[in-house]
C-alpha cells in the first residue's frame, strides 16, 4: 500500500508538502537510473513519425477517425499545460472547446465565414476569451483560491454552459447546430480526409513545439514550482496568480483551436461538446498517457480513443465498465501515466540550467 | 527609523488567543532573535510579519510603509523574506532550478517567457550554491539532500532575491553540532547588506550570531534588548527555568 | 449462420468470439448472408442505432426489427438475386461517438443504404456525414417533429400531423377545451407544439400555458401547481424521461385526474407504460401508428408480434414509440423500392422509394407521399387502462404527413 | 393562501430530498475532505437494491431498510480496497471516485437494460386537506429527513463514536496515539456516509423511478450545496443543501425553468468565490 500511496503522491507534487518519505528515496533512485540517458526525444520521434506515415497506411475511414484523434490530442496537450505544468486542476476544459465549436458554427450558419484565417483565430480567440473570464474569477483575487474551489468551479462552469447550451433555442438547444459547411481556404473546401489530417498534424506539431518551448523556459520553471509548492513561489515574489491565470488562458486559447476544427471536421456542434463528459475525457486523455509530459497528452488521446474505438466494435454491452476499470487501474497503480513505462521521474521534470551539459558532466 | 517594526500585533485562532499585543523592532543590518517557550507564539508571530497569517489586531511597518494588508508576494517584492519551520524546498527539482527560481522571481513575464535572464543568472546560481557548499550537488534533485543540506539550500534560496529583511524560523532544527556551526558562518557575511529575524531554540547558536532578543511568552513581550541584557534579566530566566 | 432461435445471449456470445478477428480489421456487428454460393456480391444494409445509453431499450429493439427483417428477406430468396447483408453501429446516445461509428458504416463497410437515429439531435448529427458527405440513401424511423426536408433523407415514422389531427379533436370531446402544454426543452417540443397549438386552436380549444423545462427537470412542483389551479381539462405532455415520470406521478398525487383531468402524450407505448404505477396515469391518451393491442384485430400484426417476440424474447418491446415500427416499416418500403428500381444505387432507389408502398405493415399499409419523403400510415388513439391500452379511435384511411 | 401554503410544501420537499441525498456527500467531504464522485452511483444503488426488493415480491420498506446497511458496506469494502489510498490528495481522489462511479452506473444500468422503472410508495396516495391534495410519501420524505438530520446530529456531537470520530479525522496522529484505530475510524466514516447515500436512494425511488442516471443528475448540485454550505463540519453542507434545494424549487415558481436552472449554479458560484468558507464557517458537527 505505502508503494501506490506514495505514487499517487508524485502525481500531486503540489500536495505533498515538505515530508521526506518513501516517496523522495523513490524518486531519487529513478532519478539516478535514468540520469544522462534520454527517452524523450526518441518517444517525440516515434510518435511524430507514426504520425505521418498514418494516412498512408490507415484506410480511409481511419484516416478520419485519426484526423478526429489528432484534433482531441491538441484539446488534450491544452488541459495538459493547466494540469500536468500549473497544477490547475480543470474540469470544465471543454468549456473553451465547445464554446470556440459553437462560435465557428455560428460564423459558418449566420455570417456564412468559413475562411481558415477567420474561423481558426476566432475560435481561438473564443477560447482565450471564455478562459481569461473564468480563469480570472476562478484565480485571481485577495487570497489563492483553494485546488478544489477551482475543480469544482470549473465543473460547474462546465456543467452550467452544457445546461445553458441545451436551453438556448438559438444554439439548437439539445439539437446542436449540424450540418456546418466545410472550412474553406480560398476555392478549397477541407473535406475530411488526408489533406484534413495533414492540416490538423501540422497545427498540431507547431502549437506542441510552442508549448514545448514555453514549459522549457524559465517561465516554464516558474510553472513547475508552482506545481510543487505555490506557497513558496509566492513568498518568493511571484506572482503566482497572475502566472496561473495566463497558463489557464492560453490553455483556454489551445482548446478553442481544437474546437474550433473540431466542430468543422465533425460538421456539427451540440450542448455535450461544452458540457461535464467532454471535460472528464480530457483528463482521462491525460491522465492515461502521463501529466506533466506534453507527449504523454498526445500519446493518451490516442490509445483512450483508440481503445474506446475498439472495445465500443467488440465489447459494446461493457465497454464503459471495462473503460472506467482501466482508468481505475491507472489511477491506483500508475498515476504518472503510460509514459512512466519508459520514461523516468528526473527526465520527466525536466532541467531549466542555463548549461544543459553540466548537466550529464556532474551527475554522477 | 527602524527597518521593521511591528506593534501591538493579536492573533486569535478561534478560542486560542496565540499573540496578545506583540510587538518587534529591527534595525538595519541587525540580526534579532526571537525567544520563547513552545507555544509562546513566535511562530505565529513570523507569519504575521511575513504575510502568511493576517494578525486580528496591530501595524506591521517595513521601510516605512504599512505593509499590514500587504499579501507574501507584495511583501517579497518589498525586500522580505521567508525561511519556513518545515522546510520547503521543491523536491523534484534540481538545486539549480531552486536557486533559479528563486533568482528570477521579479522577472518580467517576457523575461520569463523567452528565457532572456537564464544566461545572466548562471553566475549567481553557482555563487549562491558555492557560497552554501552545495555547488556539487548542483544538478541532483532537491529531495536527495540531507535534511541540514535542504535547510541550507533554503537559506540560499531565501538569500537569493538580496532581501533587506530574512525571517529564519528554526534555521538549525534537526542539523548536527558541526552543521550548526557551518550554518552560523554561513549567515555571518549577509550582515553587509541584510537584517535577521530568527526564531531558535538552540539559545547558544542565538547568542553567538545576534545582537538584540526579544523574548515571547504566552503571546506577550517579556523582554527586549540586546544579548547581555537579556542574558542578566531574571524574568527570563524565570521561564526558562519553569520550562526545565 | 443465421439461427431462428438466436437469442441475445448467443449474441453476446457470437461478439467475443468475433473480436478474434478484429487483427484483420473486421470490427463492425455483421450478420453474413445466408448463402455463400451468390452470384452476386450481397447488398449492405447499415443500421446505426443507440444500443448503448439511456435509450438503448429502443436501439435494442430497432436492432432487433432490422434482423428480423433481414433475415425474412433473405429468406424469400434476398433483393434482386443477391442476399442482405446487415452492419450494425451503434450511436451510443452520444453524437461524437455516432458520428464516428456511422463514417465506419459509410467509408468502411460502403452500406448500400443507412438506417436510424432515434432522437433527433442524432439524426442532426449523423445526417451530414451520411447524406451529404456520405452520398448514401438515409431513413430515419422514428417519430418526430417534422420539417426535416434533406434530399436523399426519408422518414417513416409519424409527422405532428398525423399525430395531433385526429387526436386533438379528441381530446377536446373527451377531455375539455383548456389545454397545457408542459415540454422538454427541445426541437422536437417547440415544433410539436406549434403544430399542435394550430389544432386546438382551430378546434375551439385554449392554450393555457405552453412552458419548457430542462430535460433532466425532475421536480415540477410549480407546474403541477398551475395545472391544478388554472382547472386545465387536458394535459398534453411533452415532457420525456427522466422527468415523466415524476411529473405524472405529482400531478396525480394533485389530484389532476380525480378532478377529471385528462393525460395526453403521443410518444407514450409500451415501453414508457412502466415509468410509472398503473393508477398514477390511468387514461393517458396516446396517439401513434402502432399497438400491441391491434393484435388482437390485425392478424398481420399478430405475425410480426409473435415472430418478434419467438426471435426476441425479452426487454427490448417492440413498440412504436421506439420507432420499432418505423423501422419496420423504412425496411419493407426500401425493399419495394429497391425491387422496383432493379437497381441499388442512391439515385436509383431515391427515385422508387420516392412513391414506395407496402400493403401490409404494423397498423396497416404504408405509402410514401410522392415527392415529400414521408410516409402515409394509418393512426390510432389508446388510452392506458390498468397498464394495458386500449384502442379508442383509428383513422379512416391513412394519415397524411404534411410534410415538405 | 391555499396555493402559497402548497408551493411551500413542495419547494420544502425537494429541499428536503437534495438536503437527504447531501448529507452524506457533505459527511464525507467534510470530516475526510474527499469530494466523492462515486456518491450519485451510492444513491443509484439504494434506489436500485429497493427496486430489486420490490421486484422479487418482498415488501418495499424491507428493500428501503436493507439499502442503507449494503450500500454502507460496500462503502467500507470500497474504503479499505481503493478510497484509502487517496487521501493524501484529493483530486486523485476525484478522478478514482468517477472512475468507480462509472463502473457501478454502467453495470447497473446493464443490469436494469437502460428502462425507467417504477417503484411505488410503500406510503402512497395524498393527504387531502380541504382542496389541497399534498402528497403523502414526500411528506414522508420530510419527516425522515428531519428524524436521519437529527439522529446524524446526535450521533456526530454527542456519543462516544462521533467524537472519535471527529478526532480521528481532524488528527490522525493525535488520535492514534489516544488508542483509537484510525484505519476502522476512517472505514466507518466512509461507510456512513454511503449508508446515507443508500437511504436517500432508497426513500427517493418511489418519487423519481429508478434510471441509471438517477444518482449523477444530483451531483453536481451535491458538491454545490457542500461548497455552498461550507466544508468542514456536518451542519455546513446540510445548510447548502437546504438553500441550494430551495432555491432549485422555488426559482421556477417566479421565471423560466430553464434560466432558473443555469441561475442557480451561477449565483452558487459566485457566493462561493465571496464567501470561500461557505455559510458556517469552521470545524465541528
Amino acid at each position: 500500500m505505502s508503494k501506490s500511496m506514495s505514487a499517487v503522491k508524485q502525481a500531486i507534487p503540489a500536495e505533498l508538502g515538505g515530508e521526506t518519505d518513501v516517496a523522495m528515496t523513490e524518486r531519487v533512485a529513478i532519478a539516478q537510473a535514468v540520469a544522462g540517458r534520454k527517452v524523450l526525444p526518441v518517444v517525440e520521434g516515434v510518435v511524430l513519425v507514426a504520425a505521418l506515415l498514418a494516412p498512408l497506411v490507415l484506410q480511409d475511414y481511419l484516416t478520419v477517425f485519426a484526423t478526429r484523434v489528432v484534433i482531441l490530442a491538441l484539446f488534450a496537450l491544452s488541459f495538459d499545460l493547466v494540469w500536468g505544468y500549473a497544477g490547475i486542476m480543470s474540469f470544465g476544459q471543454a468549456l473553451f472547446f465547445g464554446s470556440a465549436g459553437y462560435g465557428v458554427a455560428l460564423l459558418a450558419r449566420d455570417l456564412d465565414i468559413t475562411n481558415i484565417f477567420l474561423v481558426l483565430p476566432a475560435g481561438t480567440l473564443i477560447g482565450l476569451t471564455f478562459a481569461l473570464l473564468l480563469g480570472g474569477f476562478l484565480l485571481l483575487g485577495r487570497h489563492p483560491s483553494s485546488v478544489i474551489f477551482v475543480s469544482l468551479g470549473t465543473l460547474t462552469g462546465s456543467y452550467a454552459a452544457d445546461r445553458l447550451a441545451r436551453g438556448w433555442y438559438y444554439l439548437g438547444g439539445q439539437n446542436g447546430i449540424p450540418s456546418i459547411s466545410s472550412m474553406t481556404l480560398g476555392g478549397y473546401e477541407f473535406s475530411e480526409g488526408p489533406a484534413f489530417y495533414y492540416l490538423v498534424l501540422g497545427i498540431l506539431i507547431v502549437v506542441y513545439l510552442l508549448c514545448r518551448f514555453l514549459v522549457r523556459s524559465q517561465f516554464g520553471l516558474a510553472l513547475a514550482g508552482l506545481r510543487e509548492n505555490e506557497q513558496r513561489i509566492a513568498f518568493f515574489g511571484y506572482k503566482a496568480q497572475h502566472l496561473k491565470a495566463i497558463i489557464f488562458a492560453i490553455g483556454g486559447a489551445i482548446a478553442g483551436l481544437a474546437g474550433s476544427l473540431y466542430a468543422f471536421h465533425e460538421g456539427f456542434v451540440w450542448p455535450n461538446m461544452v458540457g461535464v463528459v467532454v471535460s472528464t475525457q480530457v483528463v482521462l486523455y491525460v491522465l492515461f498517457g502521463g501529466s506533466g509530459t506534453l507527449i504523454g497528452a498526445v500519446i493518451g488521446t490516442v490509445i483512450v480513443e483508440g481503445v474506446s474505438f475498439w472495445l465500443s466494435d467488440n465489447y459494446r454491452d461493457i465497454w464503459p465498465i471495462i473503460l472506467g476499470v482501466l482508468l481505475l487501474l491507472v489511477i491506483l497503480f500508475r498515476p504518472l501515466g503510460l509514459i512512466s513505462f519508459v520514461l523516468g521521474e528526473r527526465e520527466r521534470v525536466g532541467s531549466f540550467s542555463a548549461k544543459r551539459k553540466e548537466k550529464r558532466n556532474a551527475a554522477p | 527609523m527602524p527597518l521593521l517594526e511591528a506593534a501591538g500585533i493579536s492573533k486569535i485562532f478561534g478560542k486560542l488567543t496565540a499573540l496578545d499585543g506583540a510587538a518587534l523592532t529591527v534595525g538595519e543590518n541587525e540580526f534579532h532573535g526571537l525567544i520563547g517557550p513552545n507555544g509562546s507564539g513566535k511562530s505565529t508571530l513570523m507569519k504575521c510579519i511575513a504575510g502568511a497569517e493576517v494578525p486580528t489586531q496591530g501595524k506591521v511597518s517595513f521601510v516605512n510603509t504599512d505593509i499590514t494588508a500587504f499579501t507574501p508576494t507584495e511583501r517579497a517584492r518589498a525586500g522580505m523574506s521567508l525561511k519556513f519551520q518545515i522546510t520547503s524546498v521543491l523536491p523534484s527539482l534540481t538545486l539549480y532550478d531552486n536557486i533559479l527560481l528563486a533568482l528570477q522571481a521579479q522577472s518580467s513575464l517576457l523575461d520569463l517567457v523567452f528565457s532572456r535572464t537564464r544566461g545572466a543568472l548562471h553566475d549567481q546560481v553557482m555563487t549562491m550554491l558555492t557560497q552554501f557548499r552545495l555547488a556539487d550537488r548542483a544538478f541532483d534533485a532537491a529531495a536527495a539532500l540531507s535534511h541540514g543540506q535542504q535547510q541550507w539550500l533554503e537559506i540560499a534560496m531565501a538569500l537569493a532575491g538580496k532581501p533587506k529583511l530574512l525571517l529564519l524560523d528554526e534555521p538549525t532544527g534537526g542539523m548536527s553540532l558541526e552543521e550548526r556551526r557551518v550554518t552560523g558562518e554561513l549567515l555571518q557575511p549577509i550582515k553587509q547588506h541584510c537584517s535577521l529575524v530568527i526564531v531558535e531554540h538552540d539559545l547558544d547558536f542565538i547568542r553567538d550570531i545576534c545582537d538584540r532578543l526579544t523574548v515571547l511568552d504566552q503571546g506577550k513581550v517579556l523582554a527586549s534588548g540586546t544579548v547581555p541584557e537579556i542574558q542578566a534579566n531574571t524574568s527570563v530566566q524565570e521561564i526558562y527555568l519553569r520550562r526545565a | 449462420m443465421f439461427d431462428r432461435q438466436l437469442s441475445r445471449r448467443r449474441f453476446l456470445s457470437n461478439f467475443a468470439f468475433a473480436s478474434g478477428a478484429v487483427a484483420t480489421g473486421v470490427g463492425s456487428w455483421v450478420i453474413p448472408a445466408p448463402w455463400a454460393n451468390a452470384a452476386e456480391a450481397p447488398i449492405k444494409v447499415g443500421i446505426a442505432t443507440d444500443l448503448t445509453g439511456p435509450i438503448a431499450y429502443a436501439g435494442n429493439a430497432d436492432a432487433n426489427v432490422a434482423k428480423m427483417v433481414i433475415k425474412d428477406i433473405n429468406t424469400a430468396g434476398g433483393l434482386l438475386g443477391r442476399p442482405l447483408e446487415l452492419y450494425i453501429e451503434d450511436t451510443a446516445s452520444n453524437e461524437s461517438v455516432a458520428v464516428g461509428n456511422v463514417r465506419k458504416l459509410i467509408q468502411r463497410d460502403k452500406v448500400d443504404m443507412v438506417l436510424g437515429g432515434i432522437t433527433s439531435s442524432m439524426r442532426n448529427a449523423i445526417k451530414d456525414p451520411i447524406v451529404a458527405r456520405g452520398k448514401t440513401l438515409y431513413i430515419y424511423p422514428q417519430l418526430y417533429e417534422g420539417k426535416e426536408c434533406t434530399p436523399f433523407l426519408f422518414c417513416t415514422g409519424p409527422t405532428p400531423a398525423q399525430q395531433c389531427d385526429e387526436f386533438i379533436p379528441w381530446l377536446i370531446k373527451n377531455g375539455g377545451k383548456k389545454f397545457a402544454l408542459p415540454s422538454a426543452n427541445y426541437v422536437w417540443p417547440h415544433t410539436l407544439n406549434v403544430y399542435a397549438r394550430k389544432v386546438i386552436e382551430s378546434n375551439g380549444g385554449e392554450v393555457v400555458f405552453e412552458e419548457y423545462y430542462p430535460l433532466d427537470q425532475i421536480d415540477f412542483s410549480s407546474t403541477v401547481n398551475r395545472i391544478i389551479s388554472n382547472k386545465v381539462d387536458v394535459v398534453f405532455n411533452t415532457v420525456i424521461p427522466p422527468g415523466v415520470g415524476p411529473f405524472f406521478k405529482q400531478l396525480y398525487e394533485a389530484g389532476f385526474l380525480k378532478n377529471g383531468g385528462r393525460l395526453a402524450c403521443v410518444y407514450y407505448d409500451e415501453n414508457t407504460l412502466n415509468i410509472n404505477q398503473a393508477n398514477e396515469i390511468e387514461g393517458l391518451a396516446s396517439c401513434l401508428d402502432y399497438f400491441k393491442v391491434l393484435t388482437k384485430e390485425n392478424p398481420f400484426d399478430a405475425k410480426i408480434q409473435a415472430a418478434y417476440e419467438k426471435d426476441f424474447p425479452g426487454n427490448f418491446l417492440f413498440a412504436a414509440g421506439s420507432a420499432a415500427t418505423g423501422t419496420y416499416r423504412g425496411l419493407k418500403l426500401w425493399e419495394a423500392a429497391v425491387k422496383e428500381a432493379g437497381k441499388i444505387d442512391r439515385e436509383s432507389v431515391a427515385a422508387a422509394l420516392d412513391h414506395a408502398k407496402i400493403a401490409e405493415g404494423p397498423g396497416g399499409p404504408a405509402e410514401m407521399v410522392p415527392g415529400k419523403r414521408h410516409c402515409k400510415m394509418k393512426m390510432y388513439t389508446a388510452v392506458a387502462k390498468g397498464g394495458n391500452y386500449e384502442i379508442v379511435g383509428r383513422s379512416d384511411g391513412l394519415v397524411d404527413p404534411k410534410e415538405c | 393562501m391555499a396555493n402559497a401554503f402548497v408551493a411551500a410544501f413542495e419547494i420544502l420537499s425537494f429541499g428536503a430530498i437534495i438536503v437527504l441525498i447531501v448529507l452524506g456527500l457533505g459527511i464525507i467531504a467534510s470530516m475526510m475532505g474527499i469530494f466523492n464522485f462515486a456518491q450519485g452511483e451510492f444513491v443509484l444503488l439504494g434506489a436500485y437494491i429497493t427496486y430489486l426488493a420490490y421486484a422479487k415480491g418482498l415488501p418495499i420498506w424491507a428493500g428501503m431498510v436493507a439499502a442503507p446497511f449494503l450500500v454502507g458496506a460496500l462503502g467500507f469494502v470500497l474504503e479499505a480496497l481503493i478510497i484509502r489510498r487517496f487521501y493524501a490528495a484529493p483530486i486523485v481522489a476525484m478522478l478514482g471516485t468517477y472512475a468507480l462511479g462509472l463502473i457501478i452506473r454502467e453495470s447497473v444500468r446493464g443490469l436494469i437494460g437502460g428502462f425507467y422503472l417504477t417503484v411505488p410508495e410503500p406510503i402512497g396516495g395524498s393527504i387531502d386537506i380541504g382542496t389541497m391534495h399534498i402528497s403523502a410519501w414526500r411528506f414522508t420524505i420530510i419527516v425522515i429527513t428531519l428524524l436521519v438530520m437529527v439522529g446524524c446530529y446526535l450521533l456526530l456531537s454527542r456519543t462516544s463514536f462521533g467524537l472519535r470520530m471527529r478526532a480521528t479525522l481532524e488528527n490522525p496522529s493525535l488520535a492514534r496515539a489516544s488508542g483509537i484505530s484510525t484505519p476502522l475510524m476512517y472505514g466507518a466514516t466512509f461507510a456512513f456516509g454511503s449508508a446515507l447515500a443508500g437511504l436517500a436512494g432508497a426513500l427517493i425511488v418511489p418519487v423519481f423511478s429508478l434510471s441509471a442516471d438517477l444518482g449523477i443528475r444530483f451531483l453536481i448540485q451535491g458538491f454545490v450545496a457542500v461548497m455552498v454550505g461550507g466544508v468542514g463540519s456536518f451542519i455546513g453542507p446540510v445548510a447548502g443543501a437546504g438553500v441550494i434545494g430551495t432555491l432549485s424549487a422555488a426559482l421556477p415558481w417566479i421565471m423560466a425553468p430553464v434560466v432558473a436552472d443555469v441561475l442557480v449554479f451561477v449565483l452558487a458560484i459566485a457566493f462561493i468565490k465571496f464567501r470561500p468558507q461557505g455559510l458556517i464557517a469552521g470545524k465541528g458537527v
